[in-house]
C-alpha cells in the first residue's frame, strides 16, 4: 500500500510521561508519522488520530485526569472526537477521557490500595472498533498495566446499555480466556480494561500497547494490533474517500 | 472568603479504601465500627471586588460540578464563610 | 537576627570547640549567624565527609571508559556508540526512618536530581533495603511505607525502578536502611558540571519555593545516632512533590540540551548553602546571593533558614545575560518558578545579602576545603573470629527433613520473592526494559542501538557484620557475578556505605575493613568506584546496625540480544555448576533460619577464581551457548536450583529473541530438575553432611542449564574452569540426590508457594 | 454515634496537591482563589454497649494518631454525632 502515512498526534501534558513510549511505539510502525500535541496549544496540526498517552498530568492531584481534562488542548480534541475523529486513551489518558465525559464511568482507587504494575491478559471482545478491527474476537493480549486509579465503576443503566451497543473493548481474563477474580488487577467492574463511546470513535483503556511493541523487549508485541487496527482503519477511509 | 468542601463517594459507588480502613481497625483493636468512608476536604480562599455570598455560592458551585468533585463518583457539599 | 554566633551557639549547631575555633580564625573574629549556620551545615559528616575522606581515597576511580568519578553530582561511564551512564546512589535512611513514605520518596527525588542535574535523562531506579524482623509491626509498617514512597515518587516521574534488594535483621529494626540509586543516560559530549563561573552571569533558582522544610533535616539526622530527641526532630520532615519533579525535569534537560545555561547543580542536603558553596568553590570564584529574592511559602523565613532550608525540587543554574530571557521562558512554559537570586563575582568569596546589608561572607574554597579531617584510631571488635564455626551434630545437628527446610528457605523473607514490592513499581516506562525485577540483574536495551545496559545491588549486611573486608569483598564480587549471570560485562561501581557512629573506633574499623575489600574486589574486576554515599551514625539507642556498604553496578553489552535470565527453559536440558566451592554454615541463611545463629567466619573470596569464572560464563552466554544462568547466593545451591524451576513458569519476563516468552507468564507450566549432588566431600567440604551441600553458601557458583547438543562447545568454552553435570531440568518436580541417594523431591508448585509467601506476612 | 473526622496538612508542610490544583484554576478560568489545601474527610459509626461520650471520643482520638491520620504531617479534628 503506497498512500500517505497516517498522521497521529500524542497530547503532552505536565506530567504525562508516556507520551514519549506512544509516540515511540507509532513510529516502530513504516506507514506512520507521529508529532506531540502540546497542551496549552489548541491545534491539532491535521492529525488523524490522537493519543491521550500514560502518566501522572497534573501529578494526578485531586483526582487522575482531572485537570488535564480542562487543558486548552482538549476542548479541541473533544471537539475533533464529536465530529468522528479518532481518540485512544491510554491510562491516564483513559482517566482524562472520562473526566472529560468522552467515556461513560469512572476510574476509582485499586481495590488493593496499591499502585499495580503486572502482566494482564486482554480478551477482545469486539472487533467491531477501529482499535481492535485488526484483533480476532475472543483474542488474548498480554500487555503490562501500571496504575493506582484503574478501578473501572460505572452505574448500572449505564452499563446495560453499553453491553447493549457492545461498548466493552476489552476485558481481564486469566491465560485461558476465561474471566476469574484473580486476573483482575484493580476490581474494575465486570473484568473491564477498555471501553468505548456508543459512536466508536472514542477508545479508552487502562493496560499500555504501548509498550508492547517490539518483540525484544520485556513487553512482548501484543499492543501492536491495536495501533495497527488504527493505521488500518485510517487506510481504509482515505482509500474509500479515494 | 473562605471555602471548605467537603467531595464524598457516591452513596452506591465501591470506596475501596473506606473498606480497607474499615477492615485494618479490628487488627488495632477498635471494634464496633462501621460505615467508614473516605473523602476529600477542599480548602481556599475566593476573592474579587464586589463578590456576593450568592455570586459566591454560584461560583463554588460551578467550581466543584466541573473540577472540585467528578459527579458520576462523587457528591459534593460545601461551606462559605467571611473571613 | 539577633541570634549570637557564640560557642555555645556552634556547639548546639553540632560543632565541636576546635571547629568553632578554625571558624573564627577564616572569618578574622566572632562569625555572623548566618555564617555559623553555613558553616555548621558544610562542615558536618553528612557534607564533609569528614570521617571518610581519607578512607575513601583507596578506591581505584579511573579506567579508559570512565568519564566522570567521584566529586561531581555523579559518575559518567562511556557505554559506546557516543553514549554514556551517569550513576550514583544516595542514603535517606534517617528521613526514612522518621517518615518512611515521605523519607523515601524525597531519597529518590534527591538521587534523581543528581542524574538530570549533568544532563543525563534518567533512565531507571533501583532501591536497597533494610529492615527490622517483619514480625514486627512497626517493620511491617515502615517497608509498606517505604516502598509506598518510592512508588509514588519514581512512577510518576516514568522513571522505571527495576532492581533493588530487601533484607530484614534484627540490627535495622532502630536504623532502617533506604538506598536509593538512579541512573541516567547522556551523550559523551553533553556533560554539565556544577562549576560556576563568568563574572558577572546570573545565578537563578529554578523549581518550587522555600519552606522551612528540613531545616537541619538530612545533613543533621545523617550526622547524628538516634535517640530519644528522635521525636524533636520530626517538625523537619520533608514532603516531595514528584510532579514539580517531573516538570524540572523536563526544563532542565531542555535548557542543557539547549545550551542555555552555563552550569547547574541540584539542591539536595543544605539546600542553597551547599549548592552555592560548592559551585563557587570549583569554580574559583564569588557569588552573591540576595537570600530576599528567594520565592518563600513562609513569608517570615529569616536569612539562615532560607540559606539552609532543604526544600526539595530546586535547582540552582549559572547564565548568562544573553540566555536568561530563553531560560525564563522555558521555565514559563513548565509553570516553573524561575529567579534570579544573584551573581558570579571575582570575590571568591561567598556573600549573602539580605534587604541589602551582608549578613555572610565566608573565603568559598575555605570552607569547602578546610573542612576538618578526623581520623578515628580503629579497634577490632571482640566479636571477630578467625575461625569458621564446627559443624557437628551437638552445636547444628542436621536437618531430618531436607525438602521442609528447602520450603523453610524459600519462605524466610529474607530469600523469598520481594513481588510484593517491585510490582508497586512501573519497571516498563520508557521502553527499555529488557529484563524485569525477579532475576539477577536488570537489563535495559539502548535505543538505535544493538548495545544494552544492565544493573545489579549487592550487600549481606550478616557478612560484612562476621568480616567486614571479606563480605564487602563479597559483595562487588557478587555484584559483578549477577551482570555476568545475564551476560553483561560489569564496568563500574557505586557504592552507599552504611555503617554506624564512626566516633567508635570498632564502627572505624569496620570502614576502614569493608573500604579495603571494595577497593581490592574493584581493582580486580576492573570496576572503577564513579560516585558514592557515606552514611554514619546509623545507630538506635547505641546499637549499630551490621556494617552494610551496598554496591550498585553497572554491567554493558555490545549486543543486548545475547541476554539470558535465570529461568529454565526446556525438558531435558543439561543443568551444571560452575565453580567449584564447599557451601560454607558461617553466615548463611540455613545458618539463621535453622539454627538461629549468626556466628563464624565467611569465606574470601578467590578473585583470580572470580574473574575467571565471570569471562567464561560470559563468553558461554556470547556464543548463545545457555538457556539460563544463576547465581548461588543466600540458601545455597538448593534455594538457587528452586529459583530456576519457579521463575520457569513466572518469569513473565522476554527473552530476547523469543516474542513467546511473554506468554509463557506467570501461568506457565513449571519446569523441574533432577539433580546429584556428587560425593559429600566433594561439595560440603569436611563436614560432608548433605544439608550444608544443599544450603550452605559460597561465593563464585553459577548454575546454568544448556540443550544438550551444545554441551560439548559450552566445555570447550568453560577450559580449566572447575565445573560439574549435575542433572538434567525435568518436569513438575525439583529432586536432589547424593551419590544417588533420594535427599529430598518437592513438587515446584509447592516451592512456589512458599517463595511467593511474603504478601502473607505482611497482611 | 456518627463521627466525621478532618485530616489537614499541618502547617508549614508542603502540600504539592494544593500548590498545584491552585496553580491550575487560573488556566480553567477560575481566577481570585488562593490558599488552597487539600485534607482528607473520614466519615464512620461507631458503636458499643453503653459507650459513652467521653469514651467515643478517647476512641475516636486514638484511632486518629494511629491510623487514620499521620501525625508527623497532618493534623487532625473530628466531631461526635448521635445517630
Ligand atoms: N526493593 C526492590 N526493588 C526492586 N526489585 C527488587 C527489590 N528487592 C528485590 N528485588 C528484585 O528481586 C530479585 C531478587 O532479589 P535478590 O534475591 O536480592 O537478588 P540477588 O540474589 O541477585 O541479589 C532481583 O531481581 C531484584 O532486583
Ligand atoms: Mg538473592
Amino acid at each position: 500500500m503506497s498512500s500517505a502515512p497516517v498522521r497521529f498526534g500524542v497530547v503532552v501534558f505536565p506530567g504525562s510521561n508516556c507520551d514519549a513510549d506512544s509516540y515511540h511505539a507509532i513510529s516502530t510502525f513504516t506507514d506512520t508519522s507521529v508529532q506531540y500535541l502540546w497542551h496549552k496549544d489548541t491545534d491539532l496540526k491535521g492529525v488523524q488520530a490522537v493519543i491521550l498517552p500514560g502518566g501522572f498530568s497534573y501529578g494526578d492531584y485531586l483526582r487522575c485526569g482531572a485537570i488535564a481534562r480542562f487543558s486548552p488542548i482538549m476542548q479541541s480534541v473533544i471537539d475533533f472526537a464529536e465530529n468522528g475523529g479518532l481518540v485512544m486513551g491510554i491510562c491516564n489518558g483513559f482517566q482524562t477521557l472520562v473526566e472529560a465525559g468522552l467515556l461513560p464511568g469512572g476510574l476509582i482507587r485499586n481495590t488493593g490500595l496499591k499502585f499495580v504494575c503486572r502482566y494482564v491478559n486482554l480478551r477482545v471482545e469486539t472487533i467491531a472498533t477501529p482499535f481492535t478491527s485488526a484483533c480476532q474476537t475472543g483474542e488474548l493480549l498480554r500487555i503490562v498495566v501500571k496504575h493506582n486509579e484503574g478501578n473501572y465503576t460505572v452505574d448500572p443503566e449505564t452499563f446495560a446499555r453499553m453491553q447493549a451497543d457492545d461498548q466493552i473493548v476489552l476485558r481481564y481474563v486469566n491465560a485461558a480466556g476465561d474471566q476469574d477474580e484473580g486476573a483482575n488487577p484493580n476490581g474494575a467492574l465486570d473484568d473491564i480494561a477498555g471501553v468505548c463511546n456508543a459512536a466508536r470513535n472514542v477508545f479508552g483503556m487502562m493496560p499500555h500497547p504501548e509498550n508492547s511493541v517490539e518483540a525484544g523487549l520485556a513487553g512482548g508485541a501484543d499492543g501492536r494490533k491495536l495501533f495497527q487496527s488504527i493505521i488500518d482503519t485510517v487506510l481504509r477511509a482515505a482509500e474509500v474517500t479515494a | 472568603m473562605n471555602v471548605r468542601v467537603y467531595v464524598t463517594p457516591k452513596k452506591g459507588i465501591l470506596d475501596p479504601q473506606g473498606a480497607a480502613v474499615e477492615r485494618s481497625l479490628p487488627n488495632l483493636g477498635f471494634t464496633g465500627v462501621s460505615g467508614v468512608q473516605i473523602g476529600k476536604i477542599i480548602d481556599l480562599t475566593i476573592t474579587g471586588d464586589g463578590l456576593t455570598a450568592a455570586a459566591a455560592h454560584e461560583q463554588v458551585d460551578d467550581m466543584c460540578r466541573r473540577l472540585l468533585a467528578n459527579p458520576i463518583i462523587e457528591d459534593y457539599t460545601f461551606e462559605i464563610s467571611e473571613g | 537576627m539577633s541570634q549570637p554566633a557564640t560557642l555555645e551557639a556552634a556547639v548546639t549547631l553540632g560543632l565541636s570547640e576546635d571547629e568553632y575555633a578554625h571558624i573564627c580564625k577564616i572569618q578574622g573574629g566572632e562569625p555572623t549567624y548566618v555564617e555559623l549556620a553555613i558553616y555548621s551545615l558544610m562542615w558536618s559528616e553528612h557534607c564533609s565527609y569528614k570521617h571518610s575522606r581519607p578512607i575513601l581515597g583507596r578506591f581505584p576511580t579511573s579506567g579508559p571508559r570512565i568519564l566522570q568519578g567521584p566529586g561531581e553530582n555523579a559518575g559518567i561511564i562511556d557505554v559506546g556508540d557516543g553514549w554514556a551512564v551517569a550513576m550514583k546512589v544516595e542514603s535517606h535512611n534517617h528521613p526514612s526512618a522518621v517518615e518512611p513514605f515521605q523519607g523515601a520518596a524525597t531519597g529518590v527525588g534527591g538521587i534523581v536530581r543528581d542524574i538530570f542535574t549533568m544532563g543525563a535523562r534518567p533512565c531507571v531506579s533501583m532501591d536497597s533495603l533494610r529492615f527490622g524482623e517483619l514480625s514486627e509491626p512497626r517493620q511491617r509498617f515502615l517497608l509498606d511505607g517505604v516502598v509506598g514512597g518510592i512508588a509514588h515518587y519514581g512512577n510518576c516521574l516514568g522513571i522505571p525502578t527495576i532492581g533493588g534488594e530487601i533484607y530484614f535483621e534484627p540490627s535495622y529494626e532502630g536504623n532502617c536502611l533506604v538506598n536509593a540509586m538512579s541512573a541516567g543516560m547522556i551523550r559523551t559530549d553533553g556533560i554539565v558540571r556544577a562549576i560556576a563561573s563568568g563574572v558577572g552571569n546570573h545565578v537563578v533558582l529554578i523549581g518550587s519555593k522555600t519552606g522551612r522544610d528540613g531545616i537541619g533535616g538530612a545533613s543533621v539526622l545523617a550526622s547524628q545516632e538516634f535517640d530519644e530527641t528522635l521525636e524533636e526532630k520530626r517538625p523537619s520532615v520533608q514532603v516531595g512533590d514528584p510532579f514539580t519533579e517531573k516538570k524540572l525535569i523536563e526544563a532542565c534537560l531542555e535548557l542543557i540540551h539547549r545550551k542555555l545555561v552555563v552550569s547547574m547543580q541540584d539542591l539536595g542536603a543544605a539546600g542553597l548553602t551547599s549548592s552555592s558553596s560548592e559551585m563557587s568553590s570549583k569554580g574559583f570564584v564569588g557569588l552573591d546571593i540576595h537570600a530576599d529574592r528567594v520565592p518563600l511559602r513562609e513569608a517570615d523565613m529569616e536569612p539562615w533558614e532560607i540559606m539552609i532550608s532543604e526544600s526539595q525540587e530546586r535547582m540552582l543554574a549559572i547564565v548568562t545575560d544573553a540566555q536568561i530571557a530563553d531560560v525564563r521562558e522555558v521555565c514559563e512554559r513548565w509553570d516553573l518558578d524561575c529567579t534570579a537570586i544573584g551573581a558570579v563575582t571575582d570575590s571568591k568569596m561567598l556573600r549573602i545579602w539580605w534587604h541589602g546589608e551582608r549578613v555572610a561572607n565566608i573565603p568559598a574554597r575555605r570552607l569547602a576545603d578546610e573542612s576538618p579531617v578526623i581520623r578515628t584510631p580503629s579497634v577490632k571488635p571482640d566479636y571477630i573470629v578467625d575461625e569458621p564455626v564446627a559443624v557437628d551434630d551437638t552445636g547444628y545437628p542436621p536437618s531430618a527433613d531436607l525438602g521442609a527446610t528447602l520450603t523453610q528457605l524459600l519462605a524466610a523473607p529474607n530469600i523469598a520473592s520481594k513481588r510484593w514490592a517491585w510490582e508497586q513499581y512501573d519497571y516498563i516506562v520508557q521502553a527499555n526494559t529488557v529484563q524485569i525485577p525477579g532475576s539477577d540483574a536488570a537489563v535495559l536495551r539502548i535505543k538505535d542501538s544493538q548495545r544494552g545496559i544492565a544493573f545489579s545491588n549487592d550487600c549481606n549486611g550478616r557478612h560484612c557484620y562476621l568480616d567486614p573486608y571479606r563480605g564487602a569483598k563479597a559483595a562487588v564480587a557478587e555484584a559483578a557475578r549477577n551482570l555476568a549471570c545475564a551476560g553483561a560485562l560489569p564496568v563500574a561501581v557505586t557504592d552507599c556505605l552504611n555503617f554506624g557512629n564512626p566516633e567508635k573506633g570498632e564502627i572505624y574499623w569496620q570502614f576502614e575493613q569493608a573500604v579495603e575489600g571494595i577497593a581490592q574486589a574493584c581493582e580486580a574486576l576492573g570496576t572503577p568506584v564513579v560516585s558514592g554515599n557515606v552514611s554514619f551514625y546509623n545507630e538506635s539507642f547505641g546499637q549499630a546496625i551490621y556494617p552494610t556498604p551496598m554496591i550498585g553496578m553497572l554491567g554493558v553489552y555490545d549486543d543486548v540480544g545475547v541476554h539470558i535470565d535465570d529461568a529454565f527453559k526446556a525438558e531435558g536440558d543439561v543443568i551444571v555448576l560452575l565453580g567449584a566451592e564447599a557451601g560454607w554454615m558461617d553466615g548463611s541463611e540455613y545458618q539463621k533460619v535453622a539454627y538461629n545463629k549468626v556466628e563464624g567466619r565467611v569465606p574470601d573470596v578467590d578473585l583470580r577464581l572470580e574473574v575467571e569464572l565471570q569471562n567464561r560464563l560470559r563468553a558461554a552466554i556470547e556464543a548463545r551457548l545457555l538457556r539460563s544462568a544463576h547465581d548461588c547466593a543466600e540458601g545455597g545451591l538448593a534455594v538457587a536450583l528452586a529459583e530456576c524451576c519457579i521463575a520457569s513458569g513466572s518469569s513473565g519476563g522476554a527473552q530476547f529473541e523469543d516474542p513467546e516468552a511473554p506468554r509463557s507468564g506467570r501461568d506457565g507450566r513449571w519446569l523441574g530438575a533432577d539433580v546429584d549432588l556428587g560425593s559429600a566431600a566433594a561439595v560440603a567440604g569436611a563436614a560432608g553432611r548433605p544439608d550444608l551441600a544443599l544450603f550452605g553458601e559460597a561465593p563464585t557458583r553459577v548454575i546454568v542449564s544448556v540443550a544438550p547438543e551444545l554441551l560439548g562447545p559450552l566445555d570447550e568454552v568453560l577450559g580449566e574452569l572447575p565445573h560439574r553435570v549435575l542433572g538434567r531440568v525435568t518436569a513438575t518436580n525439583l529432586r536432589c540426590t547424593m551419590e544417588d541417594k533420594e535427599l529430598f523431591t518437592v513438587a515446584v508448585g509447592e516451592l512456589h508457594s512458599a517463595y511467593e509467601s511474603l504478601p502473607q506476612r505482611l497482611a
